[in-house]
């Protein structure tokens, strides 16, 4: 086979040139054309977890990572990033990390589901609990209990809560991320935070008497008092009719689930924690 | 195994067609008959291969600024050179693949291999993923193709398969065939593995 | 006084008592005169093209709300039994029961269920099964019979052919060669004109629809030929699907659009449409692609006929 | 041509034999819970002390505000409490618990006032709202804060609302029929108040009667007119109203004393009638008892804070009402207790059977334009929804889900049994949320 | 000469349009349908870039490519040409008017990649056309793409709300829609 020398340099030589006319043609445009942007929010936005859930508080992802290269929000807003976010965010925008915390689940504090809370009245419409909220409080006796209609589960852009047969609100602690969504949109206000290793809790939010709490729900805490009684760290107190643990004293030790007489206390030992 | 593992990646886990979504329009256009998925698989894969050895080989000259314009002359000229092939030898399919050969350059699973894999990775590795997701593609451009070609032509490889008494669904080798029947068959794919997490979770 | 337990729910506390198995069983109502006069005019077998749709569209349904894990109560909204008739009536009267059979399935699956069932399918599902057929099996959607399934020219085809059309009384009344529920036009009419008294459908689509092919195929000349106003718009009208597909397809629920001004948009542009197609294209008649383009631009047309709100002028 | 608007619905009236029912007086009850917030606005706080004894037409709560009006004792008797009760909001409210001592002993204050030509608008204006005069079609918006609006073009209308376009509801219509002439003398007042040239009153077509003695009564003033307007469901909503009799389209986002209007209910002007006649307060109204699960249906005159409960045992129950509702059959709120109140704007109480609501499952929209059709606002009840059901807040708003007046036209019709209008209301309220 | 460029012009739309026909510009008919404000702004972009890139081509083709005898050089050359027309508009675009870049900008680096380009180009050159027929033939193509993703994100638009069966979200249902259309849209085959 011939090898046409001259067609080769021609060919060669013509997308040399071209390539050579763009790159200086797109060089000059560079140039004349540049518009700075700043290098930092890409590499913030690529050290996000990229979930846009929106519990920074800003529209996604992105609109946080403009907001900390511009330095208008702090590092430590992202609850889903973790440690490991803060330390890489405070590398790239030069800053000290904060003080480390502690890995965090969102919780629901009621278990009131059908079996052991009444209604009030028959609620037909949609089936969402904001709006069942909006009409009259809801259909539950409680005023303070969940409704059970699972508004929680859409608000979970991490899938971590669906609801049981019960119509009650399951955390799947692995998934969660504390994002604080379902805490914030919880019409009922039942979801918190708890430091991931505090296992002890108070699943009821009523603020009712006893006397009309044991009226509305079998496993509501009706401010008896055993458990403050019982606790050897005096973690817990009694506030406006509703018992409280203080995580900073609590030990896990499980003493006040054994005593609760309405099984409202879940924790470690309790039957309840393992459903 | 690494390698083994990257091969069979490419084939199923992230097949480009049935799971990465990428190469769409070759994928619904030629894909009538089994023999032009056979041919323009290969084609592509034969690009695949070559291309993703070539950067790799040069990652550490290409300056990061212009990689991309880079990988896409790379590319080209690979494509040129596999047009010109098929010209000569097998010009019958040529005519049939028609400017989809030529359009193998921007196709986005040739570019992204490039980017997110022979510019990271060895040599060795680079030509494992180019083989493992050429050859993904080339099946799953069968699997479409023959699915095509039995249902609307009654055919295999231009051999009559079915009983004569069948009457081909001309709608399957038409253009909305090319896409309803893609939709289905990722559907179904998708129905497969969630029924297998669901399973495996339960 | 003892109120036991009340119910709570948003205003408004009354219904019309309306629902949608009432309205496509009013469909359903209007379309079997015409239903009944294909089967006197072709023969039996036409019965059991009818019966076929009907149960394979109703039996397709049913096995994928079982595979979907669907309450089977849906199928009983007479959506599905809708659509298979209207699948029926929209094929020649010679047409093979497996094809029909397969047109009902392939309308169910892909025209309405992958879009998750009644009220989400983009497109007239009845009509998708047709196209599908239309594409996949030409020769058997082209074969037009007379009565007695003898093979005989559809009006539009001959006037193609520059054959001499039946009278339009013949027309009128259904004694031409063509789909099922095509040919009686007089009682597609008065379903139709049923079905505007009992509000289930708009007059608006199938106003604007009939007065665009008539004034388009009056207007313009067909492809051979020259000369402005020189059409036959009644023989238009009266051929073809096209009273079919303005009462009782284009106005679809689901697919056309919720906006006054909309319907007269989505009449308009079938109208011309099946206009252009029938007079400039490679197929005689184009009443199905031009309501299954219509159906693909619904969502834009709702969207920029939105019209002005209350106190905007 | 029948004056009207565009859309709307014609749902069953069932007002036959109501209508025809004249206005029984129902004696006051033992005792009566008076809600400090029976208006739109700023809740009231208690005058009075627990176990002070209060009389009838005194003032027991008041506040500093403009959108606000005080309210009066309905009984004399003592403070029994001053509690959280349930309210026909939905929510709890609290409330002056009085135990009626059935000596109905007037309070020195409650005197007629001078001769409509002796006040100044200025007078007018304050006398209403010290008189604790509020809108009593159902808004409840305080009728002094309306006379009396932010920046606005001067008024020339004042439209009085006889349109009763809510099934069952019957009130209005007697009260028309019964009380012409203090109508006409109410809306004399409003129109002075307002500094308004014309007076106008828009009654439907179906009550012939009404429309008859309002119109002997206005024949003595040639600046008042009345209009019979054609029978349709929403024909009494304030912008429809105004369409109908006035031809004037109120624009979006805005109030109709935007356009020179000022709209109240016949049943305001009735009050406001009689507080300057003689001297009471707002501290009764003609309410509608009806639906089938009453035994005597009716129209009532109570005294603000009688519970429901104790009105419904007046007229007696046949049968368990499946849902108890505050106003209309169409916008009122349906109660999950008996133990709500009967306040200023309180139009009726009605004990439903499940057969007459025709309530049903919801089925998924299958687009058939029924909703879109019956909106008077014009807008797409079933896409402002479908966005609601997805959350997209901004989408609702950009097709103008905060124009909905919530007047439910889209429910009654929906084929599919969509509950449209909570849907928009959930938009609505996310909308604010966010803003 | 005017009936064909008309002929061109419907053939590209309706007949034997880009996407729903030709399967041309198939990634981004379905990665940038979800919004019709975004299809809008992606078919802008492509109908401007599809005809200047007819434009530059055709020069490329015909005084560099046929005088040398180089046509195997079409693929690499013409890629080049898209490549560096596209990176030079969104940068006189950013400078220039950046409120356009805002509405266009981000479209412009996936048309790069966008076969629809690189197609209409090769079959300029395949159909041999003339300066104008390759310009009516870019244009026309940019507007078929176009209606095509307008009308698909329409649908896509209203199937938001709809339950789709979980295993056909996303690109299977697309792909679905993009058949149908494909058949409406057959109903014009063999018009003119």
């Amino acid at each position: 086979m011939q090898l046409d020398m001259r067609s080769v340099i021609i060919a060669l030589a013509a997308l040399g040139g071209m390539g050579l006319i763009f790159g200086a043609g797109l060089a000059i445009a560079a140039k004349k054309f540049a518009v700075p942007t700043d290098p930092r929010y890409d590499e913030v936005l690529v050290a996000l977890p990229g979930a846009n859930c929106g519990g920074c508080g800003y529209p996604g992802c992105a609109a946080y990572a403009a907001a900390v290269a511009r330095g208008e929000a702090g590092i430590n807003l992202c609850p889903v990033g973790g440690n490991d976010l803060l330390v890489n965010l405070a590398k790239i925008m030069k800053l000290e990390p904060a003080a480390i915390l502690e890995r965090q689940v969102a919780t629901p504090y009621c278990d009131g589901g059908a079996q052991e809370a009444g209604t009030r009245f028959l609620y037909t419409g949609i089936l969402d609990c904001v709006v069942a909220n909006a009409m009259s409080g809801g259909d539950k006796d409680c005023q303070y209990g969940c409704l059970g209609y699972g508004s929680c589960v859409k608000m979970c852009v991490f899938g971590a809560i669906s609801m049981d047969e019960n119509r009650i609100p399951v955390v799947n602690d692995a998934k969660c991320t504390a994002c604080g969504m379902c805490v914030k949109g919880c019409p009922k206000h039942i979801f918190a935070l708890r430091p991931s290793s505090m296992q002890v809790h108070i699943r009821c939010r009523s603020h009712d008497k006893g006397k009309d709490v044991r009226k509305k729900c079998s496993v509501g805490c009706i401010a008896c008092g055993l458990c403050v009684r019982a606790c050897p760290v005096k973690a817990i107190t009694m506030e406006d009719n509703l018992a409280v643990i203080d995580y900073t004293l609590c030990t896990n030790c499980g003493l006040c689930i054994e005593k609760c007489p309405m099984k409202t206390i879940h924790g470690p030992l309790s039957a309840q924690s393992t459903k | 195994m690494r390698s083994l593992r990257v091969f069979s990646r490419g084939l199923v886990d992230e097949n480009p067609v049935f799971r990465l979504l990428l190469g769409m329009c070759p994928t619904l256009a030629v894909s009538t008959a089994a023999i032009n998925g056979l041919g323009m698989g290969l084609a592509a894969a034969a690009v695949l291969v070559a291309s993703n050895i070539l950067i790799s080989l040069l990652r550490s000259v290409i300056p990061d600024k212009i990689r991309i314009p880079c990988y896409i002359v790379v590319i080209a000229t690979f494509v040129t050179m596999v047009d010109l092939l098929m010209a000569a030898f097998v010009p019958d399919l040529h005519a049939v693949l028609g400017i989809f050969i030529p359009l193998i350059v921007v196709n986005c699973i040739v570019l992204q291999r490039a980017e997110a894999f022979a510019s990271k990775n060895t040599v060795f590795m680079s030509a494992v993923d180019g083989i493992g997701m050429g050859l993904g593609f080339t099946v799953a451009l069968m699997i479409l193709a023959s699915i095509r070609e039995v249902i609307g032509s009654g055919t295999f490889f231009g051999i009559s398969v079915l009983p004569l008494a069948f009457e081909p669904m001309k709608l399957m080798v038409s253009p909305p065939g090319a896409f309803i029947s893609l939709g289905l068959i990722i559907g179904l794919i998708n129905y497969l593995k969630n029924r297998r997490e669901a399973e495996r979770g339960a | 006084m003892d109120i036991k337990k009340l119910t709570v729910s948003s205003s408004p506390h009354l219904h019309s008592g309306d629902t949608v198995r009432q309205a496509m069983l009013l469909v359903l109502l209007a379309l079997a005169p015409a239903a009944l006069f294909a089967v006197y005019h072709f023969g039996w077998y036409v019965l059991a093209i009818l019966l076929t749709g009907t149960i394979s569209a109703v039996l397709a349904e049913t096995a994928l709300l079982r595979f979907m894990k669907k309450p089977l109560t849906i199928v009983l909204d007479g959506s599905a039994a809708l659509t298979g008739l209207l699948l029926a009536l929209n094929v020649p009267a010679g047409a093979p029961l497996w094809m029909v059979a397969i047109g009902a399935f392939m309308a169910i699956i892909i025209g309405k269920h992958v879009f998750g069932g009644l009220g989400y399918n983009p497109f007239n599902p009845a009509l998708v099964g047709r196209a599908i057929l239309v594409s996949s099996w030409p020769a058997h959607m082209m074969a037009w019979v007379g009565p007695g399934l003898i093979s005989s020219a559809t009006p539009l085809a001959m006037q193609r052919a520059g054959e001499a059309v039946p009278p339009y009384l013949d027309l009128f009344f259904g004694l031409k060669a063509g789909s099922l529920g095509e040919v009686s036009v007089f009682l597609l009419l008065l379903g139709g004109i049923f079905l505007i008294c009992k509000r289930v459908i708009d007059w608006k689509i199938p106003a604007a629809y009939l007065a665009t092919v008539a004034l388009m195929t009056w207007v313009l000349p067909a492809r051979g030929q020259i000369g402005f106003f020189a059409g036959d718009p009644l023989m238009h009208v009266l051929s073809g699907g096209l009273v079919l597909g303005a009462f009782f397809m284009a106005t679809d629920w689901v697919t056309s659009p919720v906006t006054k001004l909309g319907r007269v948009v989505m009449g308009l542009g079938a109208g011309i449409i099946t206009a252009v197609i029938r007079l400039y294209g490679g197929l005689p008649e184009g009443v199905t692609f031009a309501i299954l383009i219509m159906n693909g631009l619904t969502p834009l047309i709702d969207r920029y006929t939105m019209g002005r709100r209350f106190g905007v002028r | 041509m029948v004056k009207t608007f565009i859309g709307g619905i014609h749902p069953p009236y069932r007002k036959e034999g109501l209508s025809a029912l004249p206005i029984e007086r129902m004696p006051a009850p033992k005792v009566v819970a008076i809600p400090l917030r029976q208006h739109v606005g700023k809740a009231c706080l208690p005058l009075v002390k627990v176990g002070e004894r209060v009389l009838m037409g005194q003032k027991i709560g008041d506040v500093e505000a403009n959108i606000a009006a005080p309210v009066h004792s309905s009984v004399s008797g003592t403070v029994l409490s001053i509690e959280p009760r349930p309210h026909a909001n939905g929510k709890m409210v609290d409330s002056i618990v009085i135990e009626n001592d059935f000596l109905d002993e007037w309070h020195p204050s409650a005197l007629p006032k001078p001769q409509l030509d002796k006040l100044s608008p200025e007078e007018i204006v304050a006398l209403i709202r010290e008189m604790g005069i509020v809108g009593m079609g159902g808004g409840g918006f305080p009728t002094h804060a309306k006379l009396k609006p932010f920046p606005s073009p001067p008024i020339d209308t004042v439209l009085l609302n006889g349109a009763e376009c809510e099934p069952y509801l019957t009130d209005d219509h007697r009260l028309m029929v019964e009380a012409p002439e203090k109508i006409i003398y109410g809306l004399r007042c409003l129109m002075k108040a307002a500094g308004a040239g014309k007076g106008h009153i828009g009654v439907e077509e179906n009550k012939p009667d009404a429309v008859l003695a309002l119109k002997r009564v206005a024949a003595l003033y040639s600046d008042i007119t009345i209009t019979s307007v054609a029978v349709k469901y929403p024909q009494g909503a304030e912008l429809q109203l105004i369409r109908a009799c006035l031809g004037k389209e109120v624009p979006p986002g805005k109030l109709p004393p935007h356009i020179g209007v000022v709209v109240n209910n016949v049943h305001t002007a009735e009050a406001i009638a009689q507080a300057f006649a003689t001297g009471m307060p707002s501290i009764e109204r003609v309410i509608t008892v009806a639906g089938g699960a009453v035994e005597r249906p009716g129209n009532v005159l109570v005294r603000v804070g009688t519970t429901f409960a104790q009105v419904l045992e007046a007229r007696g129950l046949k049968g368990e009402p499946y849902k108890l509702i505050s106003g209309g059959p169409m916008m009122g709120m349906a109660m999950y207790t008996g133990e709500v109140a009967v306040c200023k704007c309180t139009s009726g109480i009605l004990a439903l059977t499940y057969e007459e609501t025709g309530s049903r499952e919801a089925g998924p929209c299958v687009r058939c334009a029924k909703c879109v059709d019956s909106c008077p606002m014009f807008l797409q009840p079933t896409t402002i929804a479908h966005y609601a059901m997805k959350g997209r807040v901004d989408d609702a708003e950009k097709i103008g889900a905060l124009e909905c007046r919530e007047c439910g036209p889209c429910a009654y019709v929906c084929p599919a049994g969509i509950p449209l209008v909570q849907w928009i209301r959930l938009a609505k309220s996310d909308i604010y949320a966010r803003q | 000469m005017v009936p064909n460029l008309f002929a061109i012009f419907f053939g590209a739309i309706l007949i034997n349009n880009f996407v729903l026909t030709r399967f041309l510009g198939i990634c981004p008919f379905l990665g940038v349908s979800k919004k019709i404000e975004t299809a809008v702004g992606m078919s802008l972009a492509v109908i401007f870039v599809m005809t200047v890139a007819s434009l530059a081509t055709w020069g490329i083709q015909t005084y560099l490519l046929m005088p040398f005898n180089m046509l195997y050089l079409r693929t690499i050359s013409f890629i080049l040409v898209i490549a560096v027309l596209v990176q030079f508009v969104e940068m006189v675009m950013l400078k220039a008017t950046p409120t356009l870049y805002q509405a266009l900008g981000v479209y412009l680096p996936l048309i790069t990649t966008n076969c629809a380009v690189l197609g209409v180009t090769l079959l300029n050159l395949n159909e041999n056309y003339t300066l104008v027929q390759s310009l009516m033939h870019g244009f026309a193509g940019g507007v078929g793409f176009g209606l095509a993703i307008v009308v698909f994100a329409g649908i896509r638009e209203r199937l938001d709300f709809a339950p789709i069966p979980k295993a056909l979200e996303g690109f299977p249902i697309a792909l679905i829609v993009a058949g149908l259309l494909s058949i409406a849209f057959s109903g014009f085959q063999g018009l003119l």
